[in-house]
């Protein structure tokens, strides 16, 4: 792509990745969520497979580390299911204690961040999940209909 | 051509009862609501939430999304898997 | 028992959906044409779980400041995103085993790729 | 030990997939440390199944509550309904629990050995982790659309090991195949789940059979329901693509692969005995499902005579041979409103057909992994290259006729104990059935020893001199199938009445299921 391309897509990039947090981190309080959010980050990825070309996105992002940072954030849903253990798999632990533990007034009122219980974390291991397992899958579509096998 | 036979009778089948199902159905705009009643009225004290649809994806029905996000991390493995390159010799 | 098809015409626009996305399986052989019929069954499967939530005069399941009576079901909207995902995660997949098998043979067409019998 | 057995049910899909997830990170640092913890994760999962399985036949129906404050708290104060994700492990649940266990560690140590020189090793054991814990997820849930989720991780990931071989173009054409027929499947299923969420807004199967009221569109996503299982098991009408994949995947994963569709009847059973039950008269939709195991047998052995190819042989048989089970468990659903035809044969055909389903993963995932050890060894699946092989593999070929054997319904083995007990309650049923039955077993016995002498015995081939036996893990995987075998045979009534007796129980007391859920309501 051309010179003009490359770099309105590498400023946008900041912009999508912020957006891509705030629906993230918002996501028990407004329309969104850690899918959602996840999808926006990857969808910035895509814009810079697009603008710079697969070759190079590739000196520094390998689909290998992705999906490092998939399973990580796989593994931190998982555990913060198994943290609920003590009474049953998936309790909503931390409703009521200090960290995300306040509860919202019946029925509408204004959305505090501050509350969810374990949902906001959920939300954000799912965000770095979806994030990289989309990127990943994209970047290695790219890399091999140009004509490059992946390695191990 | 038999694979033909096979899908082709099994679409005809889908097709009546689909046609049937939309006869039958309870009217659009009025759902039965004995389930999500009780969501909506008590997600934001259970699960300290005021976006009912998280509380359901997170506390409600979490066990639903941890397998969604099984399968989009199982398609992702799938996918490196299949697009790798086979350096190494085959088993012989 | 008829004189609810007008105003049950979301289902059926969902069972349209339905229908395309069948006979473009069934009677398309370009492999990535598959794959978009999977996507449509897919996405007529998603509204019809939709269209089964909605209350007449319901508002979004999130309490904010705007009053309101009235909510559409939230259960059906976490399930129709459950089915987004696996869909998106299906697509993935399947496209990938496309790239390789055009990497293998060379064609597309699911008539002159195939090897096996059935 | 009791709150572990409390918890045991979700701890068993929980550590799978927590393992699943945790290989790709481990197996990059150390190739030993990840065999070994998957290895010692599925032991435990192994171990926590026959506890569960103990204590679900010895006591009671197994319920947790995911989320709630406590796990039998089925329905919240102040609701009527169960709104949780429930997990139920009744007998039958418990029953397909072992046999996944056993599956899917003998798979995992077959695979040691034979995929040893294979690239992308982490992405295989990671699959063949989720697929395990897909299926347990799928036989262990009480909720219709928990189990939809869970189909879709079992076919996903099937689908990518199937792909597996990434030099023959056959294999991703067999993936392309499976995953395009499961994603057609599921999406039907999930097509019936919202028309009877449309009507009842449940998605517990117990809430759902208690509340049902057997309308017309009830009836259509039971239709609906059943075809989709059908085609995910492979019956008759829509079998075209189980012997595309099964010959085309990695030695292991077939066997795995049969767990999966074995799986997918369960979901049948699940939802024709226990969601719709005695209450909507079944013998119609027993009828459908004879016939669909008529046609599955006859079919299934006609293909498999025109054969060359080992594996897609043994995929034909394994056809025929669910359906023995499909006959067995439609002759139980005819009856099942009748006490007395049940009492007298009816509870007799669903157990030999309980039985066969254990049976049936045992021998024929031992056929799959001899001829996985075949293409080891000599590197092609063609029955027409192979002669003399059992010269140089003597084991091999032993396991092979044992294997044969016992499909063949010939006793001491298991198949024969299996196979008895349909044919006798099915000769009560209908005599026309046992005798297509017997006739078919006769075929199959032919099939296999056609490709038996062909193959072992005769002179052997200069080629193929220098071809020993197959590594000690292989060998060892195959051994725990056969002595599986074996046991199952020489000790039918043992295995009857510890496993077999509470599942076939479980399956008729659709009572007892809706109880363990809605008990709670006065």
């Amino acid at each position: 792509m051309s010179k003009i391309v490359r770099t309105v897509a590498n400023q946008l990039i900041l912009f999508v990745v912020i957006f891509g947090l705030y629906v993230i981190i918002q996501g028990h309080v407004t329309p969104g969520g850690g899918f959602q959010g996840g999808a926006i980050i990857a969808s910035g990825a895509v814009l810079l497979i697009v603008a710079s070309g697969s070759q190079e996105i590739k000196t520094w992002l390998r689909e290998r580390r992705l999906s490092v940072v998939e399973s990580s954030g796989a593994l931190l849903f998982i555990l913060l299911a198994f943290a609920g253990i003590g009474t049953v798999f998936f309790f909503n632990f931390l409703v009521g204690s200090r960290l995300f533990g306040g509860i919202p007034s019946v029925g509408p009122n204004p959305g505090d961040v501050w509350t969810g219980g374990v949902i906001p974390l959920m939300n954000l291991g799912v965000g770095l999940k979806v994030m990289a397992g989309l990127s990943a899958v994209v970047l290695a579509l790219a890399l091999f209909s140009g004509g490059e096998e992946l390695e191990e | 051509m038999r694979q033909f036979f096979g899908w082709l009778s099994l679409v005809v089948l889908m097709v009546f009862l689909v046609i049937g199902a939309l006869f039958i159905m309870r009217p659009f705009g009025e759902p039965p609501s004995v389930m999500d009643d009780y969501i909506i009225d008590n997600a934001q004290e259970e699960a300290a939430s005021n976006n009912v649809v998280a509380a359901v994806l997170f506390d409600y029905r979490g066990f639903d999304t941890l397998g969604e996000a099984t399968v989009l991390f199982a398609a992702v493995t799938g996918a490196l898997l299949v697009l790798r390159a086979s350096h190494k010799k085959e088993e012989t | 028992m008829i004189h609810s098809l007008p105003g049950n015409f979301p289902f059926v626009a969902a069972v349209v959906l339905l229908g395309i996305g069948l006979y473009i399986l069934i009677f398309r052989r370009n492999l990535i044409k598959i794959v978009m019929g999977i996507a449509i069954l897919g996405s007529s499967i998603n509204l019809f779980l939709i269209t089964l939530g909605y209350r007449i005069d319901g508002d979004a399941p999130i309490y904010t400041e705007v009053p309101s009576e009235l909510m559409v079901l939230p259960v059906v909207q976490a399930l129709t995103l459950t089915n987004i995902v696996i869909g998106v995660a299906t697509s993935a997949l399947i496209l990938s085993l496309v790239i390789r098998i055009y990497r293998h043979t060379g064609t597309l067409d699911s008539v002159k790729s195939r090897r096996m019998k059935g | 030990m009791s709150t572990l057995i409390a918890h045991s049910s979700i701890l068993i899909i929980a550590v799978t997939l927590a393992t699943a997830f945790l290989t790709p990170l481990v197996g990059i640092a150390s190739k030993r440390a990840r065999n070994t913890l998957i290895v010692l994760a599925l032991a435990f999962v192994a171990f926590l199944v026959v506890a569960l399985a103990r204590d679900v036949m010895l006591n009671q129906i197994h319920v947790y509550t995911l989320g709630a404050a406590a796990p039998d708290l089925t329905i919240p104060g102040g609701a009527i309904v169960p709104v949780r994700i429930i997990l139920e492990v009744d007998g039958l649940s418990a029953f397909m629990g072992i046999v996944i266990a056993i599956v899917s560690l003998v798979a995992v140590i077959y695979s040691m050995s034979a995929l040893k020189t294979e690239t992308g090793q982490n992405g295989f054991y990671t699959l063949l982790l989720l697929m395990a814990a897909g299926m347990f997820g799928m036989v262990f849930t009480g909720d219709l659309f928990n189990l939809f989720v869970f189909l879709e991780i079992t076919s996903i990931s099937g689908a990518a090991l199937i792909a597996f071989r990434t030099k023959f173009a056959d294999s991703q054409e067999g993936g392309f195949k499976y995953i395009v027929v499961s994603a057609v499947a599921s999406l039907m299923i999930l097509f019936a789940i919202g028309l009877l969420y449309s009507q009842y807004n449940l998605l517990n199967i117990g809430a759902l059979a208690a509340t049902m009221e057997y309308t017309m569109l009830d009836r259509i996503a039971l239709v609906i329901l059943m075809s989709a299982f059908v085609m995910k098991l492979g019956g008759v009408p829509l079998h075209m693509w189980l012997s595309d994949t099964y010959s085309v995947a990695p030695a292991s994963i077939p066997a795995l692969l049969i767990v999966a569709s074995q799986a997918s009847l369960y979901a049948l059973l699940r939802t024709s005995f226990t969601l719709y039950g005695v209450t909507l008269d079944q013998s119609v939709a027993g009828w459908i499902i004879i016939i669909v195991g008529l046609l599955s047998m006859f079919v299934g052995v006609t293909m498999a005579i025109l054969q060359t190819d080992i594996t897609r042989l043994i995929a034909y048989n394994c056809v025929c041979e669910s359906g023995f089970m499909l006959v067995g468990l439609g002759v139980g659903l005819a009856v099942l409103a009748d006490p007395g035809a049940l009492d007298a044969f009816g509870t007799m055909a669903m157990n030999g057909a309980v039985f066969h389903m254990i049976n049936h993963a045992l021998f024929e995932g031992l056929l799959f992994l001899v001829a996985g050890a075949i293409f080891y060894r000599i590197g092609t699946r063609d029955l027409n290259q192979m002669c003399g092989l059992g010269h140089t593999m003597k084991l091999t070929s032993v396991l092979f006729l044992l294997g044969a054997l016992a499909s063949a319904g010939i006793p001491p083995f298991n198949g024969f104990a299996s196979k008895i007990l349909i044919y006798e309650s099915v000769y009560q049923f209908n005599p026309i059935l046992t005798m297509i039955g017997i006739l078919v077993s006769i075929l199959t016995l032919a099939v296999f020893m056609k490709v038996f002498f062909s193959a072992f015995t005769g002179a052997s081939l200069p080629r193929y001199r220098d071809v020993r036996e197959v590594p000690r893990p292989m060998v060892a995987a195959m051994i725990v199938l056969a002595a599986g075998i074996i046991f199952f045979g020489l000790f039918p009534g043992l295995v009857l009445d510890w496993i077999v007796q509470p599942a076939t129980d479980a399956l008729v007391n659709q009572g007892a299921y809706i109880d363990a859920i809605m008990g709670a309501v006065p």
